[in-house]
């Protein structure tokens, strides 16, 4: 083991020798220069080596021949050789990022970049405080020095403030520091054995007042921001990489004299920090300012981290707090490196960015890492986190933490949405240096990797759920292969899982059958549709096939962690998915913001979900825990965000609208119902552990009213997928009603409509995608008598509406018979007279998507329309085929869903051959089919001998008050056709949910730019923040 | 010694006020001086002990009595430690006072707010 | 015959709708009206037996003896006691009442209505004007014969009619039609482009197809 | 009434005045002072109501008079305007601009004599006459009969009787003098 | 062969309905003539007219949905009749009642509407979608009402089996849902107005708005169909009333005379008030009888 005592001399060494190398030749001192942070980097790597190999516990190397109270003494335990390789190694590569800078400017820069490095690494290593005191004002001295390599107005102005702040914060440091020794007689923390309390707490006090300084704490961190936007960017990288970590390690040390009234203080102090730096992020739009406020932000989240894991257990901790650091080491170096290679400031002139492939891909993945999504080491951080937070009943710091988690995925969704879709010049295209490129690649690639390392190691996930990144990897890795040839494929491999997975649960549960063929299936002939894709469709597959293996990770979940997981890849895919739309910005960004918040509602609700018993999975295991009240509800909500429940349904729209025309199919019929099977999840622990307080009743009113308020918004579209977008949620809120039931006939008919929503709203959106595809418009009045150039999409998209009407004889009365049979049942009156509502109002829609489209007028210039390609016609027709089957055989159905509800619930419903009894009422499918078949053949019949010599006539031959006329536009009803009713609706008719939802992103940013007004610019300014925050704080903890 | 440590927090105070009071940035770096001296004479005050010599040990102090005789050697090598990095860090400072003046001719700190929010 | 020339009496029997602009052409329907001949003796009778007595009129008035027509519907004349109602579409009435003169402007649209309407079908024409021009014989915007450009099963006489008159004509025409003698869709069918060649004569801006379907 | 006459004979030529009931006159002017003429009527003398406008065909002087009828609430009184055209260059003023719907008798007078209101909207949009090809049927060189006669296939046999002499023959064969149909003319 | 007997059985029903339907018209046309001091037409007018429009000989068609639209609206009005037992405790009458509920009969009444709707969308003339978007409007919140009273009976009589519905109000008049249910009663025959489209509720086919709405385009046989479904429909959702909440009947003559009555009423109401806006319209039916239904589910559910 080599003494840590070499890391320090070498680097004081190479600051004397370096002159006289470079007097030389300046390859010589670069060379030298790396040397050093390479040796650097191998003695610590060596170490980590060490500590991995053999469990040598904590050495401690004294100086001076003195052991330790005599002498300073330096302490290495596995934590440190972590962080001391962590640092050095991002010195390395920053060392190497800013080789060019190097070599132009004067040789100051490369021994104030070693004597940063020297100080982080002697600051980590020794155990004295005064030495500590000075490898601070080493680190501070020489950072502020460094930042001057940049020299203009700003850098150095901002250099003089950071310079002010630093000494005062030394100021408090070196009094804590003599206070200490005043008080306790040593300087050295492994012999501070008393007690702070009482007066002598300011010494300890004045200590860590210092380092929260140091650290960017809110709100003392306003030079800190003005350094970040002004230096250069590898600078940044080691301000809030290197500086931050050594200091927020120095607070780890010193943790334990700090009495525990003061510790949550400062917990609290990080999570607020957390919160208002990202909440003012929301304002800002220059890029290298909202990288300092999201550095100063996971600062704050370093520091609760490192304060609220205390009590757990060390590889937990590590798990934590190693987790948040490494996310923000890699994350935030990477993005700092890409503000280099871009030299943009504005956010929005980062898409230069998409000239470079593979940049794009990190910065993506980097942007990934930061919002804490898996596989990235921040997601287990953020779970284990919220996790040990929950058991600890920290609710508030658990609401401070994933409210600025929202503020931040905010911003840099927007961030990252702007970049990859934003308007962009082929000649804004700059060149980036290679060597750079690479280097940022190896960064995102070792945060990928790490993240992967956690999940198999730490986690140990099966290749199940490891599937789908290995798809996207492995599709991404054929990705210049045609659409269809990778479409095939997909099918291939989806049909083979599709029935691994069958094996796999087939003896568990049928509703995971069910649910297995609605994902799978589901997926797999709306995949038929994509085959229509003649260009290569660069990732297409691989995101969808990431999605469809999370639905299939979902169902056979048997740990929450391994579901959130799976819910959170599916999230990652099917924003992707939509964001590829053509003008999808907005709506991928709000379907990110639900998503994210839902997901965080969901994680708080799993962590207070007790353990489960057994490794069956969830459907199974939720069956016999009792999930405590609150739990549900967050859970229930979650979900619900998923499946576009009423209030929070805003972003369904959008995303349905903007997405591609073959992936709305795939949101509607398939993503929404991730969001019932949660929701189905929750339910079922309920059935057999329900809690005092009847929430289900609740949400079935929320289910009826979603459905009420989705058919009326569909009304008044004019958008044909924003109208199948409201359909949708209005039949969502139809199951999630018959759910919240809790009774056998209402999950009948919940399992029912889902399976049959699966099927008719794929062939709506395939059809619709069909007409766009050869109309290139999805403004349904600027369509018109479409059925005589696409009678095959017609025929469809009448069965599909004649199913989701749920008129006789098709399938969907099946669930319109039982679903109200189950309400009436159940004594929810009210709630089916309000579905009785909807499915009444759904109507107008309906006809309005047929008529609009298919009937009326011919515009000019559909003339040469032909049928929609044949890739669109196949998957619609395999749906209408089971549609029609089902209507007319409907016991296949029954049957099994009948049985699946009855292992929960006492079966109410009498099959007897195609007769369905249920206490109320009884149905017999197959009979009304023939009579139906039958009173239409009469008619017919009686038509057709009557009717005399028809005249087949074109569309301009109506009767037009003796007129002829004027134009197809000006004939075609279509345009706003429903005004009457929304004159009659009055002021029920306007969007106050969708004012709401703007509203609160207004007040956000109003909040964010309230209080960034703190940071005025001036100096003495952020001096005065100081002086308060060191008396206020400290009377607050008193 | 309590009154120079009195007189040490004086100085700290007198510091501070002049560094928020001031706008002159070279009156603030002169504040940030008097207030890292009067860091140093509390440091040397808590160190000592009254009628003790400096711990020095020559011929004047019996060397098996030491402990007894001289006071705290520890604050004072702290202190000068200390003065040293104060002298750095005062230094730097009027570096960069030199480097703003030199582009902006102005030596008043609200004249440096180009950055902010 | 040949498939061929099959095709090509096909195309002829085609009407070439001249007036309107190549990109309309495909919106209208461009058959040509054709006789149509009754199934058998005994069913015609009955239906004409119907027919007489479900005379439902398009309420279209064209000149000023529309004024006429509204009295019949009140009580003092009560014409739906012999099943003579209003329906406000060519496609469903069976009874065109040409109210009176007809303008080059009017007769421009009674050629559509009557054209839309569906056969069997029966005009009446009210007034002097439209048998010879009435009173505005010598104007320049007055038809003076209106059968030279609709068939006309019924002319009532008079400057203006009264209702009375009208009633008169209606059992007239129910007589006519109970005799099967109407056939006014027949005549307009064989002798169309005599017909079609009078309007064209006097509508100078033809844009609508040859025949309204 | 005949006070506001001659206000207005302060501001244009008035160059006659007829008076054909307290109620009614007719004044003429000239044809380039009507739209002053008007406005002033309109704005000043109160007469806010255009109530139709016409023409008169005087083939023999080679003129068209248009009368622009306009009537004022308060006196309760209409007064023509009269304006001499010239018939082959028969182009006046548009005064759609005092009066909006005057366009409408704008457009029919163009239609009806051919009379030109450049600037008038919609002015040559067929109103009644659609397709019409020959020239503008109220001028009194334009011979109605004939035209009927050639278009309209006329069916032979129709006799034509003078109204006045049908009347006292079939209607008061016993009282040939009485009573006695007035005519305008008489 | 039971099947063949049941057709029979069906045909026969469904041509007395038919018949009953169109005299029905009649004799309402015929008592509107009275009011009028008129003589009015034969009460056997509105077959003569379905004779007439089906001897027309040419028809147009604007396309395959617009030919099978009025097959559709047959369908459905057949559909909704045969679905329904008529008399109770006849054979013949008690039609297909098996095959399903009250809900089956509910949603099989939109059957025809819905292919009427597209057929007529078809034809191309913009009155068309007008009168079908005022119906569709008018239907949505005329079925609030109305699904409330039949939940209020299905909570009553604990079935939605209109044959046990019936079977349950016999044995005297005090039986009846009238009067064993009468706020119920109130908000369904208020929907019946609009279900029946008499004015004020006549917002389909409108005559001096829109003139005639939907069917603008029908011609000949296509009309005749219409007509007589229009016939069939009528009593059959009479049927439907008179079975929910009117007793049901045991014999012929006793189904006449209750629908008969019950088809004054509404046709009492047309004649007395003028139409409604369709705003008005909407909103009068989303306020009393909503609320009277609602109130009576409560009363029946809660209370």
């Amino acid at each position: 083991m080599v003494n840590p005592l070499y890391l320090i001399i070498i680097s004081l060494m190479a600051g004397f020798v370096l002159p006289l190398l470079d007097r030389v030749n300046r390859k010589l001192s670069l060379a030298t220069f790396i040397g050093v942070l390479l040796a650097n980097t191998v003695i610590t790597g060596f170490w980590m080596h060490g500590f991995i190999q053999a469990d040598l516990g904590t050495l401690s190397f004294s100086t001076a021949g003195f052991t330790a109270p005599l002498s300073i003494n330096f302490q290495l335990g596995i934590l440190e050789a972590f962080v001391l390789l962590a640092i050095n190694l991002i010195g390395l590569l920053t060392g190497i990022y800013l080789l060019k800078k190097f070599n132009e400017s004067p040789l100051a820069g490369m021994i104030l970049f070693i004597m940063v490095v020297m100080g982080a690494n002697g600051l980590i290593l020794t155990r004295d405080l005064f030495n500590a005191f000075v490898f601070m004002e080493i680190l501070s001295i020489s950072t502020i020095a460094i930042i001057t390599l940049k020299r203009t107005n700003e850098s150095l102005s901002s250099g003089f403030k950071y310079m002010l702040a630093s000494g005062i914060a030394s100021i408090f440091f070196l009094l804590g520091v003599v206070f200490i020794y005043f008080f306790s007689g040593s300087l050295n923390l492994d012999f501070i054995n008393i007690n702070f309390t009482d007066y002598r707490l300011i010494a300890v006090y004045m200590v860590a007042i210092a380092l929260l300084i140091e650290l960017k704490m809110f709100p003392v961190n306003g030079w800190a921001l003005d350094v970040y936007e002004s230096t250069d960017a590898g600078v940044a990288t080691i301000i809030s990489v290197i500086n931050s970590t050594a200091i927020a390690f120095m607070f780890y040390k010193i943790m334990p004299l700090l009495p525990s009234n003061f510790l949550y203080i400062f917990g609290i102090i990080g999570a607020l920090t957390y919160l208002m730096s990202n909440l003012m992020g929301l304002k800002q739009e220059n890029a290298r300012r909202l990288l300092g406020y999201s550095s100063i932000g996971q600062m704050g989240l370093l520091l609760a981290s490192i304060i609220f894991t205390a009590g757990l257990e060390p590889v937990l901790r590590i798990m934590i707090v190693g987790g948040f650091f490494l996310n923000h080491l890699i994350a935030k170096t990477g993005l700092f490196w890409i503000s280099g290679l871009i030299k943009k400031e504005k956010l929005k002139d980062w898409r230069v960015i998409r000239s470079n492939k593979s940049l794009m891909i990190m910065f993506g993945i980097f942007i990934f890492a930061l919002s804490g999504f898996p596989p990235f080491a921040g997601f287990w951080a953020k779970w284990e986190f919220v996790k040990s937070l929950l058991a600890g009943q920290n609710i508030l710091i658990i609401a401070l933490i994933l409210l600025g988690s929202l503020f931040e995925v905010i911003y840099m969704f927007r961030w990252f949405i702007q970049t990859v879709k934003g308007e962009y010049k082929e000649d804004e295209l700059s060149i980036m240096p290679s060597g750079k490129v690479i280097l940022t690649t190896l960064l995102g690639t070792l945060g990928f990797g790490l993240g992967i390392l956690i999940m198999k190691n730490y986690y140990g996930f099966n290749f199940l759920f490891t599937l789908p990144i290995l798809s996207l990897l492995f599709i991404y890795l054929i990705d210049f292969l045609p659409a269809k040839i990778k479409g095939i494929m997909s099918l291939g491999g989806l049909a083979y899982y599709g029935y691994y997975l069958y094996t796999l649960v087939q003896f568990e549960n049928p509703i995971q059958i069910l649910f297995g063929v609605i994902f799978l299936v589901g997926s797999g002939v709306n995949l038929i549709s994509t085959l229509n894709r003649s260009e290569i469709s660069k990732g297409f597959y691989g995101l969808l096939m990431m999605m469809i293996f999370s639905f299939g990770s979902l169902l056979i979940a048997r740990s929450y962690l391994e579901f959130f997981l799976s819910w959170e890849l599916m999230t990652i895919a099917s924003f992707l998915l939509i964001l590829r739309g053509k003008n999808a910005q907005k709506a991928s960004l709000m379907y990110m913001i639900f998503s994210i918040a839902g997901a965080y509602l969901m994680m708080v609700g799993f962590g207070f979900a007790p353990e489960l018993i057994g490794s069956s999975a969830l459907i199974t295991g939720l069956t016999y825990v009792q999930l405590p009240l609150i739990s549900i509800i967050l859970l229930a909500l979650g979900f619900m965000i998923k499946s576009g429940v009423l209030g929070v349904h805003v972003w369904l729209p959008e995303a349905h609208a903007e997405a591609e025309a073959d992936v709305s199919s795939f949101i509607s019929a398939i993503l929404l119902k991730a969001g019932i099977w949660g929701f189905l999840l929750v339910a079922i622990s309920v059935v057999w552990n329900a809690p005092q307080f009847d929430v289900y009743y609740w949400m079935g009113w929320l289910g009826v009213f979603t459905a009420l308020v989705g058919a009326f918004l569909a009304s008044f579209q004019e958008d044909a997928k924003r109208l199948l977008a409201y359909s949708s949620m209005s039949q969502v809120g139809y199951i999630i009603a018959a759910i919240s039931m809790l009774s056998h006939l209402g999950w009948v008919s919940a399992f029912y409509l889902s399976l049959n929503h699966m099927m008719f709203k794929s062939a709506l959106f395939i059809a619709i995608a069909g007409v766009y595809y050869r109309t290139h418009t999805r403004n349904m009045y600027e369509m018109g008598g479409l059925i005589k150039k696409m009678p095959l999409s017609f025929i469809s998209v009448l069965i599909s509406i004649i199913a989701v009407s749920g008129v006789p004889p098709l399938s969907g009365f099946g669930s319109k018979w039982l679903m109200y049979s189950s309400f009436i049942e159940r004594g929810w009156y009210l709630q089916a007279a309000v579905l009785f509502f909807a499915s009444a109002v759904s109507f107008l829609y309906l006809y309005r998507l047929i008529h609009t489209i298919f009937l009326g007028q011919a515009k000019y210039e559909h003339k040469d329309v032909k049928e929609a390609p044949v890739w669109f016609i196949i998957p619609q027709y395999i749906f209408i085929g089971a549609i029609m089957v089902l209507s007319t055989f409907p016991n296949l159905l029954i049957k099994p869903l009948s049985a699946m509800a009855s292992q929960y619930f006492n079966s109410n419903i009498v099959i007897d051959g195609y007769n369905v009894y249920s206490s109320y009422g009884h149905w017999n499918g197959n009979l009304i089919m023939l009579v139906t078949m039958g009173v239409f053949i009469v008619p017919l019949f009686f038509l057709i001998l009557f009717i005399g010599k028809i005249t087949k006539v074109k569309q301009f031959n109506i009767v037009y008050a003796a007129e002829r006329p004027e134009s197809p536009q000006t004939t075609h009803v279509a345009h706003n056709m429903y005004a009457h009713y929304r004159k009659a609706l009055g002021g029920w008719g306007k969007p106050r949910i969708w004012d709401f939802w703007h509203g609160s992103a207004e007040w956000a940013h109003t909040m964010g730019d309230f209080f960034r007004r703190i940071y005025s610019g001036n100096g003495q300014t952020y001096l005065l923040h100081i002086i308060l925050f060191f008396v206020v704080v400290f009377f607050l903890g008193v | 010694m309590i009154e120079t440590l009195i007189l040490g927090f004086i100085l700290l105070l007198i510091g501070l006020y002049a560094m928020l009071s001031q706008k002159n940035i070279i009156k603030i770096i002169l504040g940030f001086s008097i207030a890292d001296t009067g860091v140093h004479i509390i440091i040397v005050s808590l160190g000592y002990l009254k009628g003790r010599r400096a711990p020095i040990l020559d011929s004047a102090v019996d060397i098996a009595n030491s402990v007894k005789e001289v006071v705290d050697p520890i604050p004072s090598a702290l202190v000068l430690t200390a003065i040293v990095i104060g002298l750095a860090t005062t230094a730097l400072m009027l570096v960069f006072a030199a480097e703003l003046h030199k582009r902006k001719a102005s030596f008043s700190i609200d004249d440096y707010k180009e950055l902010k929010w | 015959m040949k498939e061929k020339d099959i095709k090509i009496i096909e195309k002829e029997m085609k009407l070439a709708n001249e007036g309107l602009p190549e990109m309309e052409r495909d919106l209208f329907a461009d058959d040509r009206p054709s006789r149509i001949e009754p199934l058998n003796k005994y069913l015609e009778q009955f239906l004409n037996w119907a027919r007489a007595r479900s005379l439902w009129i398009l309420a279209y008035g064209t000149g000023c003896g529309a004024i006429e027509l509204r009295p019949l519907m009140t009580a003092r004349f009560d014409a739906f006691r012999y099943g003579i109602a209003g329906r406000p579409t060519p496609r469903q009435a069976n009874v065109f009442i040409i109210g009176g003169y007809a303008s080059l402007k009017t007769i421009k649209r009674i050629v559509r209505s009557y054209e839309q309407m569906q056969g069997p079908k029966y005009v009446i024409a009210l007034g002097s004007c439209t048998i010879n021009g009435g009173m505005y014989y010598d104007s320049y915007n007055t038809i003076n014969r209106i059968d030279y450009y609709i068939p006309v099963d019924i002319y009532v006489t008079g400057c203006m009619p009264r209702p009375e008159s009208l009633i008169a004509g209606f059992n007239g025409l129910k007589k006519k039609i109970q005799a099967g003698q109407c056939d006014g869709m027949n005549k307009y069918a064989d002798n169309f482009d005599w017909y079609k060649a009078n309007q064209k004569q006097i509508i100078k801006d033809w844009n609508m197809p040859d025949y309204n379907w | 009434m005949k006070e506001k006459i001659d206000r207005l004979r302060k501001m244009v030529n008035v160059l006659q005045v007829v008076e054909k009931h307290p109620d009614l006159y007719f004044i003429t002017l000239e044809g380039n002072q009507l739209v002053m003429a008007l406005g002033y009527l309109k704005n000043t003398l109160n007469f806010k109501h255009l109530a139709f406008m016409q023409a008169v065909d005087y083939l023999e002087d080679n003129k068209f008079m248009l009368t622009y009828m306009v009537y004022n609430y308060e006196l309760k009184a209409n007064l023509g305007v009269n304006v001499f055209i010239d018939r082959e260059e028969s182009s006046m003023f548009s005064i759609h601009r005092l009066w909006e719907h005057a366009w409408q008798y704008q457009r029919e007078l163009y239609e009806m004599f051919g009379i030109d209101f450049p600037g008038s909207p919609r002015v040559d949009e067929p109103f009644i006459m659609e397709s019409w090809e020959e020239m503008p049927p109220m001028r009194r060189d334009f011979d109605t009969l004939a035209y009927s006669q050639k278009t309209y296939f006329p069916r032979p046999g129709r006799e034509t009787n003078d109204p006045k002499e049908q009347m006292k023959k079939a209607k008061y064969p016993n009282y040939p003098d009485s009573p006695k149909i007035r005519r305008d003319d008489e | 062969m039971d099947i063949f007997i049941k057709i029979i059985y069906a045909a026969i029903s469904i041509l007395v309905a038919t018949l009953y339907g169109l005299i029905l018209i009649g004799i309402v046309h015929k008592i509107y003539a009275r009011v009028h001091r008129r003589i009015g037409p034969p009460v056997w007018q509105p077959i003569l007219d379905i004779i007439q429009t089906h001897g027309r000989k040419v028809a147009t068609s604007h396309g395959i949905m617009f030919f099978l639209g009025p097959v559709f609206r047959m369908a459905g009005g057949m559909g909704t009749y045969l679905f329904m037992p008529v008399i109770f405790g006849s054979v013949v009458f008690s039609n297909y009642s098996m095959a399903g509920d009250l809900l089956l009969v509910m949603y099989f009444i939109f059957f025809g509407q819905l292919g009427m709707a597209l057929g007529a969308g078809e034809g191309g003339h913009p009155y068309s979608p007008l009168g079908i978007a005022r119906g569709l409007s008018q239907m949505s919140t005329f079925e609030l009402p109305f699904s409330l009273a039949v939940i209020s009976i299905a909570i009553q009589y604990q079935t939605l089996n209109i044959t046990t519905i019936v079977a349950a109000q016999q044995g005297g008049m005090l039986n009846w849902t009238l009067f064993t249910n009468p706020l119920a009663v109130i908000a369904a025959m208020i929907s019946l107005l609009g279900m029946n489209m008499h004015s004020p509720f006549s917002l389909v086919l409108a005559p001096q708005e829109i003139p005639i709405g939907p069917p603008i385009e029908m011609n000949g046989s296509f009309l005749g169909i219409l007509q007589t479904n229009r016939a069939l429909f009528a009593s059959a959702k009479l049927v439907l009333f008179m079975n929910l909440f009117f007793g049901g009947a045991t014999n012929l003559p006793i189904m006449m005379l209750k629908t008969f009555s019950i088809y004054m009423f509404s046709v009492f109401i047309g004649a007395a008030f003028p139409r409604f806006r369709p705003e008005q319209s909407f909103r009068f039916f989303l306020r009393i009888p909503t609320l009277i239904g609602i109130l009576s589910v409560i009363v029946i559910a809660y209370l």
